[in-house]
């Protein structure tokens, strides 16, 4: 099993999301965070401009069998790219275990549709 | 002291009075644009809410400042000179006519003079930007900043109040009559102020497309408001502020008919309230809130134009239908692409139409004839202000275009056009 | 004009000054429903805003439409045609006798008439919805939605006008004297609106128990509210609007009692909140932002009662007083496991218990006659919005149950009985 | 009834007009304070709100009881028993003399009686508490609480009140003249209201230094408010409260002046607003939300030394100049490390100047020796502030400290001064 | 050392809270998540109802010695179940190391009460 | 590759950039979550007087190759630190691959520098 963690753009969310369900990844968990990285935003308050290099960002994480792992990554990569500095990055670790909790299945049953 | 002498002092206390009612009304029109503001940005996306406050805190400085440049003196010529009827004009800047004497300015039979010039002047300029801030709302989320003020310095500024000069300034539509009917009837501005808004809304609405993601394949996805207190509290400071635009509109304090139409004010939007909560209701098993604060609006609305002339039944049952309208309106609007991220065309348009005939239906001057009147009233205007929208929003969308860009919308108006977020500290979970 | 001509004015002019006043207090009324809802939902969890702006704003309806119905008529019958001093009714639906002439329907020695029908009916139509307000605050977060409804329109409808009727409405408490005494006094409500709402939420919060979480293996749980800034909104909207609930209780614009009820009402709302806050200081070792709202509140209910009988030491140690029960009384509900979000009962029950009192401690009316029938004039409402309560609530929890399902309380009012979500932006760490 | 009879109630009914417009007055500058209050939170970072909003609650509750025991007689002493011209005192508490009549308390050639005894007290009372408020925005988010009660009790008791009485009171500064000019003029207080908080404002903001990170190797950090709708929602409700500061400072309802008042009013503010957006649209290439707030403050201050001397093209040029200053202070104090998170500095000091002086350029007192005047009138009101806050604030920093620890800073004052937050529902990610 | 990783409903987090002081887990780490799965939520919106599959979910995650992992686990599943559709899932991952930040200890101990 | 996971407190989390900046980690995410560890808060709220040992705290978290580690560790350490009960916890753990969304790059190039 893997562990697929993508730092992406919030505005290239929608694009993910669904080129995730082409490659049958239904599931998966995200939530927002701020990244520090090469990009920065220009701001203006009370007459004072500068720039940020804390930006907005999503954070999607998701836990799949081996063999989906490689889709997966492929169709991030090409939904989340504008090409600009901050397109953001994936990471892929592995996990030693999954349990749905409604049924308590086990193991890569756990992560196939189940309702 | 004399008897004379102190009777003496009748007329100008007389004037004092009214003109404090007639000041009381200014600020409760003023706060009307706090109402305003926080029903948009309550209503709408966190992404986009620096920017709605500064177009409603912008259109109100604009409003004033055209007003006192040219509209006052457009709205109220005095005489016609350029077209009789239709359009005069009174000269550029304010200030009072050389005889100008404020027991005489404004003299109403039986009472004497109720205000002043400058109570005038200002009264009507709160009203003037109201007409903009319904486009602001229609349009909102995905209107470029600097279009948007070009046309509202241009509609605020001559569209708004050459057609409000028809009626309020004495022009044609105030004497138009058919058979019986005493002339086109709008109290305070159901015709002249909302649906002058809403028909402009509509025009630009339908000229910017809808927002990303709004209509997608064929299903409407609803977008929804971030914050519902604070529309919450637009809805109140609506309701208080109407206080002030119909009670004002009697443009004196006579006791009698200034109660009586808070009376059918307040009844109107509670009815509407009701309403609009209750065939929300059945139709979506739901208590939705969302449609319980467009039903008080709408029932605001619908009474406007008639609110000195209803009764207290009268002015529930236009409440009643114009919460029931609004219901209908929303979908109807959706129906057809026509995205108004916080209602204001079922409310403004569609309740303006409604109040405006309801004047025809209910109360005191019910009749074929002067329903009649309201609908020849209501396409005279209607179609001037679609044209006039129309008029001036295509070069603007030509020269400078009308929407901002797909990444600008999708990212927030507040980051690219004001650089700036409504809410810094908070997690946000923009959609 | 000749001189009696403009004479002939002056009665005219004065009902226009005094309704003038009386409308400034409606708006102001009104207003305070705005502060009660930012109060509430300031004071409670984010999960259950939506639900609480509803109540809120729908109760302000209703309240309205079940006066005109019925409720004005209760309050204000005339004669008391069904039992002698206790109840009578006008009649459904509202509209002016057909002698009615405003100059003579409320008349005030030395004064003349002072306001219209229209503003007397709307007035009180403002202060009625007030009563269910406060029960919404103490059940909120727990309640279903169609049984506060159904509750409400039978407690606004019914209960509070006929209780309103005994004093207000020239009933058997307005006459009832003990030795010396001139009557049971409550100025502005804190016996009337206060307690009467008081008592309602009393048996309600105690029907339907203490929301789940707040008192644990016999320990009490603070919840906190999301949102401290629509708090403190909600009490300064409700000290403004204050000024027209006590101001316009004068039911004249009488310029030295008017401006002498704005003076005692003010003070006693920052001595109650110099009061709370010094007492919690003492107790808690915090400056607790949370009790100086209640201070300024209960300094507010506890004035409503004598506001006009008192000087500005009186009002002082009344506020003194108030908010250090309001102190008290919050530790003391909870204590008894009355869990109440906001406060109400400390607030409401407690100061205006203490406001009404007060009457026969400090001010004009001072002294032990008046302090008993102050007690009985308690007493006798007490008892009376107790039973009613009961009456009514009891039937409605048999067949519809008073309470959400744990379910929907642990998920939030909003998903379930609206569907909605009042900040969807937001991150939210929902406690 | 007889003629003379009914004449014999002019006075009275006068009387009841003008009282009833100063009660008005009244409940607007009371909502100033929430004005303040959700404009000095919305422009702070969250971590904060709780300690802000209890600082602008209870300095109303404070301004009051201070000035009930010895402001408003300092301010008014009626004769200068101490020192002629600069110090006088009535005695501590309030209540009116015994041969107080209200007709003749405050009467004004050809009007009349214009408001009671209380109506005065009221009214002046709630303008003592803004002075402390404009402190408190200018060194919020790093002064102690209890230093900041400290000065405000002796700033608002005794200083404001002294300053105060050398212009309203009668004393020196209102009939020192030079040449021509017939005395210092400022009409609803730029100089006495908004001068004598901001020179403390500068004082404080000096002596307890900027916020850690504000100022970092030689670099202007901003540090963001967290709430512009609420910052929004501020403003608006100030220039509505303005209505009143200004309306109210006419002393009376004379129709003329208090209209034309709200008209000067309202351009001012307008034209500050554009001035300012433009002007930082110019320099920041930025739709500025938080500038054009600044703006129509900075508009409201400017107009509010002159606005019963101005026109409207006055008025707006008045508006326009500090529209454009407001942008340069707020530089300039950011320049010299004098940080002020809301603009206090920049809005109620460098506007209150301008407006000060430019009663001396524009309007009808417009010359030479009145600007001199001016200027002088300046000149020792800001020596007194300054010297007197320094008074007051030494001793203090010496004794008790005036700033929180560092690590309460950064983690917030809320946390640790009132062991609650603002918004815990919320997920917070604080800066 | 295990990292266990569960994505739960809000409204159960108090009963999990509660099943992991019993098996000893003081110390965890959450935070709120959406969560995208086979549940969907009904809404009403001005007039449009519409189901989201996003929902808010809470996101607990702590790091313990091996021994502690399975009891762990036991006491999510049954704390965190409804048997409902939406009810989360369980991840378990390997951690190489482990520091406390107060004292600078390293390894298992660091993860062990400590005042 | 490396996982640095750190629980900080958040009035620490300038000092813990500076001394990431300085050993060359300049790319990191966080986000802010709730600690429920040792420490307890006090609190107010009206009347009632509390403890909360719910904390939030910010999750810092970046992938960097492993050399980079061992310095960066040290340098959360020293930064983080206050030596109160409640300084939180740093968690290592090995992450199989990384992509630059932005150019497609993977493996230990993506975790560079690179404008
Ligand atoms: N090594 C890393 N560990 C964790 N997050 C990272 C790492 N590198 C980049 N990120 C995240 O990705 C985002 C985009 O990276 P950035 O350097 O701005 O652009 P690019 O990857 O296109 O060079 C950053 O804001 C940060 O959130
Ligand atoms: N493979 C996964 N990776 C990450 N998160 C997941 C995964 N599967 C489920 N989740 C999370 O668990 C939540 C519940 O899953 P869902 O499919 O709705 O119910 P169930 O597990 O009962 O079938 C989802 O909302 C999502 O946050
Ligand atoms: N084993 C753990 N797994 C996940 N987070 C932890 C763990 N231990 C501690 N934390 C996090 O670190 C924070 C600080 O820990 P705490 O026990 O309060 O202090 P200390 O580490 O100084 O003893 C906690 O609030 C929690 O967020």
């Amino acid at each position: 099993m893997k562990k697929i963690e993508a730092i992406i753009r919030k505005s290239r969310f929608e694009e993910v999301r669904k080129a995730l369900y082409k490659v049958e990844i239904h599931f998966f968990t995200y939530w927002d965070v701020t990244g520090q990285g090469n990009e920065t935003e220009a701001h203006v308050y009370r007459g004072v401009s500068y720039t940020a290099s804390d930006i907005q960002r999503r954070h999607i994480s998701f836990v799949c069998n081996n063999e989906y792992a490689e889709p997966a990554i492929q169709a991030i990569l090409a939904a989340a790219r504008t090409g600009e500095v901050g397109d953001g990055k994936i990471f892929v670790s592995e996990v030693l275990e999954s349990y749905r909790i409604r049924t308590g299945e086990q193991g890569s049953v756990s992560l196939k549709e189940n309702r | 002291m004399q008897t004379t002498e102190l009777t003496s002092q009748i007329p100008q206390l007389g004037l004092t009075v009214h003109n404090l009612w007639m000041m009381v009304s200014i600020m409760l029109v003023f706060i009307m644009h706090l109402g305003f503001s926080t029903l948009e940005i309550g209503l709408t996306r966190s992404k986009n809410t620096v920017n709605i406050l500064f177009k409603n805190m912008m259109i109100v400085a604009v409003g004033l400042v055209t007003y006192a440049i040219c509209g006052f003196n457009l709205m109220y010529p005095g005489d016609f000179g350029c077209i009789e009827g239709v359009l005069g004009f009174a000269g550029f800047g304010v200030g009072p006519a050389a005889d100008y004497d404020p027991l005489t300015y404004h003299a109403v039979d039986g009472i004497g003079g109720t205000y002043t010039y400058w109570t005038d002047f200002l009264f009507q300029g709160m009203f003037a930007a109201t007409a903009a801030t319904i486009v602001s709302g229609a349009v909102a989320e995905r209107f470029r900043l600097d279009s948007f003020f070009i046309f509202s310095i241009l509609y605020v500024g001559l569209v708004y109040p050459i057609v409000g000069s028809w009626q309020w300034g004495g022009g044609w539509l105030s004497s138009f009559s058919i058979g019986e009917s005493a002339g086109f009837h709008d109290f305070a501005g159901s015709t002249l102020v909302h649906t002058v808004g809403g028909w402009a809304a509509l025009v630009a609405v339908y000229l910017v497309g809808p927002r990303i993601g709004k209509y997608v394949d064929g299903k409407i996805n609803a977008i929804q408001g971030h914050n519902i207190p604070l529309a919450a509290i637009g809805v109140f400071l609506l309701w208080f502020g109407w206080f002030g635009f119909n009670g004002g509109s009697v443009l004196s304090a006579d006791p009698e008919t200034t109660s009586k139409v808070l009376v059918t004010t307040c009844m109107a939007a509670a009815a509407g309230a009701l309403s609009a909560v209750i065939v929300s209701l059945v139709l979506f098993k739901s208590y939705d809130l969302s449609m319980g604060i467009n039903g008080i609006l709408a029932g605001l609305v619908g009474i406007t134009a008639g609110a000195d002339q209803m009764g207290v039944m009268d002015s529930i049952w236009i409440g009643i239908i114009a919460g029931a309208i609004v219901v209908g309106a929303v979908a109807f609007f959706d129906r057809l692409k026509l995205d108004d991220p916080v209602g204001a065309l079922a409310v403004h348009l569609a309740c303006g139409i409604w109040g405006t005939l309801a004047v025809g239906i209910f109360g005191a001057k019910a009749g074929m004839d002067q329903f009649l009147v309201q609908l020849i009233g209501l396409a005279a205007t209607g179609a001037t202000c679609i044209i006039s929208s129309l008029v001036i929003l295509l070069p603007i969308k030509a020269l400078l275009g009308l929407r901002v860009s797909e990444i600008e919308e999708i990212e927030g108006l507040d980051m690219h056009e004001h650089q700036m977020e409504a809410y810094p500290d908070f997690r946000i979970d923009s959609h």
